[in-house]
C-alpha cells in the first residue's frame, strides 16, 4: 500500500516560504494516501499559476497543461483510461478565468475527476494581479485603485450548474481538507473541492489569520446537511461563501458510465483491430 | 457519361432525392459522383443536386448537364445554360418557362399532382425519380428495390405509396416522352462499390486506425465526421464527445493521447485558429493527438458553406513559437480513408499532433468507391516506442527517463496505468526526466530533437504522387478535391499532360518535389485560395524557378475540369511555338 | 422618435418559417421603441448561429463576431462610446457553451449592455446537435441515443454570478417578452433576458406547444418579489427554469461608471493629444 | 564604459538595488542598459542585476562585468567567470569564497553587520550601493539625492536609515580599499534621459497614438505595457480593462475599434495563438484594433522568462484564411514608443488590426533614453476615412456602404451615433453594403479589396533600415532587441561592416532589402529562434543567394555582441581571402 512518501517526488517546491499551496499539496498526497491510490495509476492535471507547479512535486503521471485547460484534458484522460483515478489542481485564475467555461461544462458533465482549485484571490506567477476572486477593492498592479468588480462565487456556480459534490477547504485546515479531498476522490463524478490558499507575497488582504478570523466551518454545524441544492445555494449565499466543508453532494453515475456502447474496460486496453462482421456493420449503413 | 441535375428548394428533400438517384446507379455498376449547391440556409433558398453517371470513377463535377429536374422556377434560371442540348423536365404545377435563349428541351409533368393522386405531396420527388430513371433509359426495377428496402422500416403503406411514386413517374415519361429518349448510359460495369463522402472516409479511417475518441465541437463542413462517429462508435466502444468549444477538444484529445488512447478531433478554419496554442502543448509534450481541419472559405466566418483550400500556411504555422508539424493532404476518398489511419500510426509512433487538411468539396461530395479500397484490415495499427510493464519494472524506480535524447527524436514513452513509468509532461521546457529545465544547452537539445522528427516521417512517406506520362511537358500540381478536378482536366487535354499532388505538406517532400517536376517544361500549381499558399511553400523550400504559374480561385466555387483545361491550354499552345 | 419601422431593414429575415426568432425580433424592436432608442446610437452585437442573423434584420450599428464572443465586443462598443445603447443577442450554443467564460464575468463585471439570448435547446446553424440547454436524453446527430449531460441552467447561474438583472421571456409571448428587453435596456448595468424561442425544425420536443403547457408566468404570481438572490434560486430550482418574467433585479452602478479617472464623455468624442502638463507628468513617474 | 553587477536571491530586493545604480547614474548624465537574469519563481533562486555605465548610447549586454556585489555564494560561483581583473565586493557574512580559477580582487565588508547597525539588515542592499558608489568612483552626493527623493513619502526615519546606508558603505570602501579603485568612470554627458523600458516606451506611445482602452489579460513579459497604463490611463481619462482571458481581450479591442476609440491589447506567444481567430475577425471586418506581442520562448508554455524571437510566422499566417497582417518590428527602445503610436494610425487609416512584435529583451530591460525621443507631440494623430455626420445626412437614408470598392482598398467608415451611418459589419463574407453575399464575384472584390491595403501601407513606411559604410563587405540582419547588439558588434569589426534592421515584416518591404542588401558581399541573419523565421520570410519573397548565411539562438539567452562579433570575424576573414 502506497505511502506518503510514495506520493512525493524528489523535486523541492518553488513555491515562496509560508505559501498555501504546502498544504494543499500535502493534503493531496494524504487524501491519495487515505483512499488506497497508486502513484502508477493516478494521474494528476495542473494549471498554469504557482499553484499549477504542484504536479512537479506529487509522483504520479502528470499533466500540465497550457494557461485554463486542465479539465478538459483531465476528461480526456478518464475516457482513454476509465482505471485511473483522474485529479485536476489549479489556480483561481487558471480555473475561474481563462478556464470559466470548462469549468462549468465539467460540472455538468460529470466525469469522475476531482478538481482542486487553489484559490488565493490573485495571480501569483504573474506577480500580482486581480483575479476572479478578488474582492472589490483589491489593489494589485493591474488595479492600482482597486477592483471593481464582483467576486466569482464559484462554489455558488459550482452547485447552480449541476455540480454532484461541492465543498470548500482551507490550507491551514489539513485534516478536514485532507477529508474532503478523500471523499471528492471518491465520489463518483465530477468533484470541486476550492482550496484556500493564502498567496503569501501578493495578497496581503486575505491573510491566513483573515480566513481564521472569517471563515464558518460546517463540520461544527451539525444542522447542515449537504444534501438540498436550494439550501446549499442560500447557505453559501448568506454566508458570502465563507464556509468550509461539504457543501453539497449528490447520489451520480458518472458520465463514462453513460456513454452508449462504451466498455468498461479501459480504450487502452482494447484491441484496436476491428473483425470483418463489425467492420461490414459498419459499411453496411452506407449502403 | 451523363450527368442530371434536381433542383428547388431548401427543405424541399433534394438532397435525398439526388441521393437515391446517385445510390441506385452505383448499384448498378456506374461511377457516381454527386455535387451539391446550397444556400447556407436552412429552409428555403436555391438548392440543387448534381450526379454524374459514368462507366469510370468520377471524382469531380462538370460545367455541363444532360437532364435537369426543376421542381420551380428559380431552378430553371440558375441552371438552364448548363442544358446545352440536354432535357428540361419540370414540375406543370408552377408553370415552368424555358428562357428563350435555352437550347434544351422542355418535359413537363404534373409531378405535385401525381403525388397527390397516390395520397401525398410528399411523395413528388420519388415521382421525378421514377421519370428520371425513364429519361435516363435506366431500368425501372432497382430503383423500386431501392425504396422498398429504404423505406422498409417505415410500414408497407409508406414502401407502396414510393414503389408507386416511382411507378407513374417512370411510365409517365415512357408514355409520353419516348421520342425525347435521347440519353442512353453504356453498360454498368459490376462491383462492390460505395457511395461514400471524405467525411465518412476519414471517420472509417480513424476506426481503421484505432482511434475511438472523438472530442470535438460541430462546425460547418466537419460536423458530418462528428457525426458519423457518434453513429459508428458504439459498435466498437468508442465515445464522442461534444465539447463546450474548440479549446476544449483539442486539449481532451490531448489528454487522451497522454494516456495512451487514440483520439482526434475535427474542425474547420475558425477551430484551427482556437486550436493553435494546444497543438504547440501537443508537440512540446510530444503527446500524440490528430487535427482534421476541413478547410472552408475564410478568414473569420467567412463563407462557411464554400469550398476554400487557405488554412495551409495556418496548419503549419500558425501557433507561437518553433513547431514543426505534420500535415497529410489526402487528394481523394480513398486517400482520406488512408490518411485518416495512417495519421494515428504516425501520431502515436513519432508522439506528435499530426494534422489532416482535408477541404469542404473532398468531404461532402459522395462518390462511387470500390469496397476493397476501404478495408480497416489494410491500415495496420503500428504501435510504437512505449515501454512494457516489464521493461519498467527492469529499470527500477525513478529511473525512467521520459524525453530522453534519441536518435530519431523518439523516446519511448510509458503509459499511464505501469509502475515506474510516472512522470511530469509539461509545456513548459524541460530536461530529459520531464522536470522543467531552463538549462539553455537542454532547450538546444530537445528543440533539435523535436524538430528533428519530421526527418522520421519525411523517410515513411511519399509526399508527392504523379500520374501521367514519363516526359510531361505540363504537369498539373493540385491538392486535396481538385487533384480529381485536375485528373479529369488532364485527360482532356493534349497527352504529355501530367497530374502531381501533395499527400503531404510538412515534412515537405523537397527532393521528390523537385524530381518529379524536373522533366516538366511547364507547371501550373492550381489551388483554391488567394495568397498561392502551396506556392508559397513551394518557394520557401527552394522550389521555384520560371516553369511555374499558378492558377489560383477564391470565390467559394471549386474549380471544373473544364476552367482547368481553358486555363492550360494556351499554356500548351504557347509550349508548343518555342 | 423612432418607429417600429425605423429599426427594420430591408432584408428578408431568414429564418425557416415558425422559427422562434422571428418573435424575438419583434419584440427588441417594440423594446427599442419604447425606451425611445434611435437607431444611429444603437449598437447590436450578434453572435454565430441562426439567431445570430438578428443583426441583419434591426437597422442600427451590428457587428457580428466570431462564435461566443459576443460579450466583449459589446464591452469594447460600451465603453469605447458610453452614449450607445448597447444590445447583444445570441443563440444558447454561442452564449452557453463557447461563450459560456464571457458570460459569467460579464455578468460580474456589470458593464451597461443588454443580453438577449435566443435559446431554443439546440444548434440550429451547423443542423441540429446538442446544446447545453439540451434536456437529457435529447437525441441529436452528436447523441443519437439521447444526451448524456444534464442541461446548464443558465438563470440560475446568472443570479449566482452576481447578475443584477435576470429575466426570461418566450417569443411567443409578446408584450412580456418586450417589456423584459426594455427593462433590460433600462437596467443600469448587464442584463440577462434568456428567452425561449422554439427551433421548430431541429427540436421537435421543447415546441411551442409543450412550452405553453410547461412555462409559469411570474407575472400571474404576485406573491414573487425579484428582489432577493436566495429566493431567485430557490424558485429557480423548484420550477427547472421553468419561468417566465423577472426573475432578480437590484440597483447598480454600471462598471464604466466605476473605472478611475473614466470620463462622462465618450472615448471616441474625447481630444485624443495630450497637453505637455500631462505628458510630463507620465514621464515624471519614470524618473 | 563600465559594467556592475549585483547578485543575490529573489525577493532580495535585487532588482530595486540596481535600478538605484542605473538611475543614479543616469541622472548623472551616463548612459545606462540594465540587465537582468532572473529565474521563473517568485522568491528564491539566483537573480542579478547588471548595469553598464558609458558616455554614449547601449542597448545591449555584455560578457565580461567590473565589478560585481554578491549577496550569497551562489552569485560568485554563477557570475566570477565574468570578472576577469575586476573587482568583487561581497558580505563577509556568508564567509565568501573565490574559486580558484577566478581573475577578481575580493573585497568583503560586513553589508549585513553594517546595515544593522543602523538599524536593519533591510538596508544591505543599500550599503551595497553606497559601496559601488566608490567603487566606480562616482561621488556619493547624487545617490544621497537620489535615496532622500525616493524616500520622501515613507517618512524622515526611513529617508535618515537610507542616506547613512548609502554613506557607511561609500566611506568603508574608501577608508579600506583606497588601493584598489582602479576603475574610474569617463566624465559624464549631460543630458536630459530617462532610464525606460520597451514596455513603457510602448505603452507610451500607445498613449500619444491616442490609445485610451486596453483589454488585456497578464501573461509574462507583456503584463508590463498593462500595469503601466493601468497606472497612467487615469490621467489622460483612459481605460484598462482586464479581462477573463485572451480571447474576450482581442474581442473587446475589435468592439472598441468598430464604435471608433484606438484600442489595444498586449500579450505574448500564448495569447497571440489564442487570438488568431479574432484578429480574422477585424482583417474582414475591417476594424483597426492593435496588438502587441512581446515574444518569449516557446513554443506552449516554453521559456516564459526567457528571450526568443519566434512567433513571427504565426504573426504572419497563424490565423485560417487568406489575410495579410499588418506587423511592425521596432528595433529599439525609441522605435518601440515610434511605433506603438504609429500602429494606431496605421490601424485606423488603413482599417486592419495591427500588430507589434516586440520581445522579452527589448520589452523588459531598461536603458537611458533622450526625453526629447519621447515627445507625444512628435506622433502626431491621424484620423481619417471616416464619414462625418454631414456627409451622410448628404448622403440620405440606407445609401451609405461601408465596403465601398475604392482604389486603396480602403473605404471611409462611419462611427456609431452617426445617423444614416448604421450598417452590418460582419465577419461573414459581405458585400459593398456590408450585407453578407455569397456571391463568388464580389467574393474576389472583397478579397482582392482587403489584401490591397498592404500596398498602402508599403508606400508609407521605411520598413527595412540600415547604418553603416555605403559599401559594406558584410551586413548583420536583425530585428527587436537584437538590433542594439548587432549595432553594438558592429563597433567591434573591422570597418564596412554595416547593421540593417526590419521595421515591418508586412508588408515585406522586398526592393527596400534587395537595395540594402544588394552591396553586400555577405550577409549574416541573426534571429533568435530555431527555425530562421526571418530567413524564411526572406526566402518567399525571393530575396535568397548564396551570400546569406543565419546565426541562430534559442537557448532562451540573448546574443552578446562578443558572440556576434566571434560568428561574424571569420566570415570577415574568408571574404579577405577570395
Ligand atoms: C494563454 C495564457 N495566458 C496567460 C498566461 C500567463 N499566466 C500564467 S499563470 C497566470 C495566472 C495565475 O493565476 P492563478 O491561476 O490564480 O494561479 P496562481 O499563480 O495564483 O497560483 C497567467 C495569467 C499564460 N501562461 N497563458
Ligand atoms: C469557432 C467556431 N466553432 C464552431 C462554429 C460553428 N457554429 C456556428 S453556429 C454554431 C452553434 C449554433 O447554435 P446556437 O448558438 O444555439 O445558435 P442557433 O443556430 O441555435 O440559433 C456553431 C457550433 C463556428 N462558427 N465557429
Ligand atoms: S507568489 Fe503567492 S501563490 Fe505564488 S508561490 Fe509565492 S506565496 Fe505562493
Ligand atoms: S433551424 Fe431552427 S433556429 Fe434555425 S432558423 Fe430554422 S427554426 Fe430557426
Ligand atoms: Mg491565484
Ligand atoms: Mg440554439
Amino acid at each position: 500500500m502506497a505511502t506518503l512518501q510514495d506520493f512525493r517526488t524528489n523535486e523541492n517546491a518553488w513555491w515562496c516560504p509560508g505559501c498555501g499551496d504546502f498544504g494543499v499539496l500535502a493534503a493531496m498526497q494524504k487524501a491519495l494516501v487515505a483512499v488506497h491510490a497508486n502513484p502508477a495509476t493516478t494521474a494528476i492535471v495542473a494549471g498554469i499559476g504557482c499553484s499549477g507547479k504542484i504536479g512537479n512535486y506529487i509522483n504520479s503521471y502528470n499533466l500540465h497543461v497550457t494557461h485554463g485547460r486542465t479539465l478538459p484534458a483531465a476528461l480526456g484522460i478518464k475516457l482513454a483510461n476509465r482505471d485511473l483515478m483522474v485529479l485536476v489542481a489549479g489556480g483561481d485564475g487558471d480555473g475561474y478565468a481563462i478556464g470559466m467555461g470548462h469549468f462549468m461544462h465539467s460540472l455538468r458533465r460529470n466525469v469522475n475527476i476531482t478538481y482542486v482549485v487553489m484559490d488565493n484571490h490573485v495571480y501569483g506567477l504573474t506577480k500580482g494581479q486581480t483575479s476572479p476572486t478578488s474582492e472589490e477593492g483589491f489593489k494589485t498592479k493591474t488595479t492600482p485603485q482597486g477592483s471593481i468588480e464582483r467576486p466569482i462565487h464559484p462554489l455558488m456556480l459550482a452547485v447552480s450548474a449541476g455540480g454532484t459534490f461541492v465543498a470548500q477547504g482551507f490550507s491551514s485546515w489539513q485534516p478536514q481538507l485532507a477529508s474532503l479531498i478523500q471523499k471528492g476522490i471518491e465520489h463518483p463524478g465530477f468533484s470541486l473541492i476550492n482550496v484556500i490558499s493564502p498567496c503569501v507575497t501578493y495578497n496581503k488582504v486575505n491573510t491566513y489569520d483573515w480566513y481564521k478570523k472569517n471563515l464558518q466551518n460546517l463540520d461544527d454545524d451539525p444542522t447542515y446537511q449537504p444534501t438540498d441544492r436550494s439550501r446549499a445555494l442560500t447557505r453559501l449565499h448568506e454566508s458570502d461563501e465563507m464556509v468550509t466543508g461539504l457543501i453539497y453532494q449528490e447520489a451520480s453515475t458518472p458520465y463514462e458510465a453513460l456513454i452508449p456502447g462504451f466498455r468498461e474496460t479501459p480504450l487502452v486496453h482494447q484491441d484496436l483491430t476491428v473483425d470483418e462482421t463489425t467492420w461490414n456493420k459498419i459499411l453496411s449503413t452506407l449502403e | 457519361m451523363l450527368a442530371w441535375k434536381i433542383g428547388g428548394d431548401q427543405g424541399e428533400g433534394i438532397d435525398s432525392t439526388g441521393d437515391v438517384l446517385a445510390r441506385v446507379a452505383n448499384h448498378m455498376g456506374y461511377y457516381v459522383y454527386g455535387y451539391k449547391h446550397f444556400s447556407s440556409r436552412i429552409k428555403g433558398g436555391h438548392t440543387n443536386y448534381k450526379v454524374r453517371i459514368a462507366t469510370t470513377r468520377v471524382e469531380a463535377t462538370t460545367r455541363h448537364t444532360d437532364i435537369l429536374v426543376a421542381l420551380n422556377q428559380e431552378t430553371i434560371h440558375r441552371n438552364f445554360h448548363e442544358l446545352e442540348n440536354g432535357l428540361l423536365l419540370a414540375d406543370s404545377a408552377f408553370k415552368p418557362v424555358l428562357p428563350e435563349s435555352a437550347s434544351a428541351h422542355l418535359l413537363t409533368l404534373p409531378l405535385t399532382e401525381m403525388a397527390k393522386s397516390i395520397g401525398s405531396v410528399m411523395m413528388r420527388n420519388m415521382v421525378a425519380v421514377g421519370a428520371s430513371a425513364a429519361l435516363l433509359q435506366m431500368p425501372v426495377a432497382p430503383f423500386i428495390d431501392y425504396v422498398t428496402a429504404k423505406f422498409e422500416k417505415k410500414g408497407e403503406a409508406i414502401v407502396a405509396a414510393n414503389r408507386k411514386a416511382v411507378e407513374i413517374g417512370y411510365q409517365r415519361i415512357v408514355d409520353e416522352y419516348a421520342a425525347l429518349l435521347t440519353f442512353k448510359l453504356e453498360e454498368p460495369v459490376p462491383g462492390d462499390r460505395l457511395v461514400i463522402s471524405g467525411s465518412d472516409a476519414i471517420a472509417l479511417g480513424a476506426i481503421a486506425g484505432g482511434c475511438r475518441l472523438l472530442c470535438g465541437y460541430p462546425i460547418t463542413p466537419a460536423t458530418e465526421i462528428m457525426e458519423s462517429l457518434a453513429k459508428w462508435f458504439p459498435l466498437v466502444g468508442g465515445a464522442v464527445v461534444q465539447m463546450e468549444d474548440e479549446l476544449g477538444s483539442i486539449t481532451a484529445v490531448i489528454g487522451a493521447g497522454f494516456a495512451g488512447a487514440r483520439a482526434m478531433t475535427s474542425t474547420s478554419g475558425p477551430g484551427i485558429s482556437l486550436m493553435q496554442e494546444a497543438i504547440g502543448l501537443a508537440s512540446v509534450t510530444e503527446i500524440p493527438a490528430v487535427i482534421v481541419d476541413t478547410q472552408r472559405g475564410g478568414p473569420s466566418t467567412g463563407m462557411p458553406t464554400k469550398q476554400e483550400q487557405s488554412d495551409l500556411l495556418a496548419l503549419l504555422n500558425g501557433g507561437h513559437g518553433d513547431t514543426l508539424r505534420v500535415v497529410l493532404t489526402p487528394g481523394s476518398v480513398e486517400e482520406s480513408f488512408e490518411d485518416a489511419a495512417e495519421a494515428f500510426n504516425l501520431a502515436e509512433q513519432f508522439q506528435t499532433p499530426v494534422l489532416i487538411a482535408t477541404d469542404l468539396s473532398l468531404s461532402l461530395w459522395q462518390q462511387s468507391v470500390e469496397r476493397s479500397r476501404l478495408k480497416a484490415s489494410a491500415q495496420p495499427i503500428r504501435h510504437s516506442a512505449t515501454f512494457s510493464q516489464e521493461d519498467l519494472l527492469a529499470l527500477g524506480e525513478s529511473a525512467f527517463q521520459r524525453y530522453r535524447l534519441t536518435d530519431n527524436g523518439v523516446s519511448p514513452r510509458s503509459l499511464p496505468g505501469e509502475i515506474n513509468g510516472q512522470y511530469l509532461a509539461t509545456g513548459v521546457e524541460h530536461g530529459p526526466s520531464g522536470k522543467v529545465s531552463e538549462d539553455p544547452v537542454n532547450r538546444i537539445q530537445m528543440m533539435d530533437k523535436r524538430l528533428s522528427k519530421l526527418e522520421g516521417i519525411h523517410q515513411m512517406r511519399d509526399g508527392f504522387k504523379y500520374e501521367g506520362p514519363m516526359e510531361p511537358v505540363l504537369i498539373l500540381v493540385g491538392i486535396g478535391s481538385t487533384v480529381g478536378i485536375l485528373r479529369e482536366a488532364a485527360t482532356h487535354l493534349p497527352a504529355k499532360v501530367g497530374v502531381a499532388w501533395f499527400r503531404t505538406l510538412s515534412p515537405f517532400p523537397t527532393e521528390r518535389v523537385q524530381s518529379v517536376l524536373a522533366p516538366a517544361r511547364h507547371i501550373l500549381v492550381v489551388e483554391q485560395n488567394a495568397l498561392g499558399q502551396i506556392r508559397q511553400l513551394m518557394t520557401i523550400h527552394g522550389i521555384a524557378d520560371s516553369r511555374f504559374d499558378s492558377y489560383l480561385k477564391y470565390d467559394g466555387v471549386p474549380f471544373l475540369p473544364e476552367e482547368v483545361v481553358d486555363r492550360a491550354t494556351p499554356l500548351l499552345n504557347t509550349l508548343e511555338v518555342h
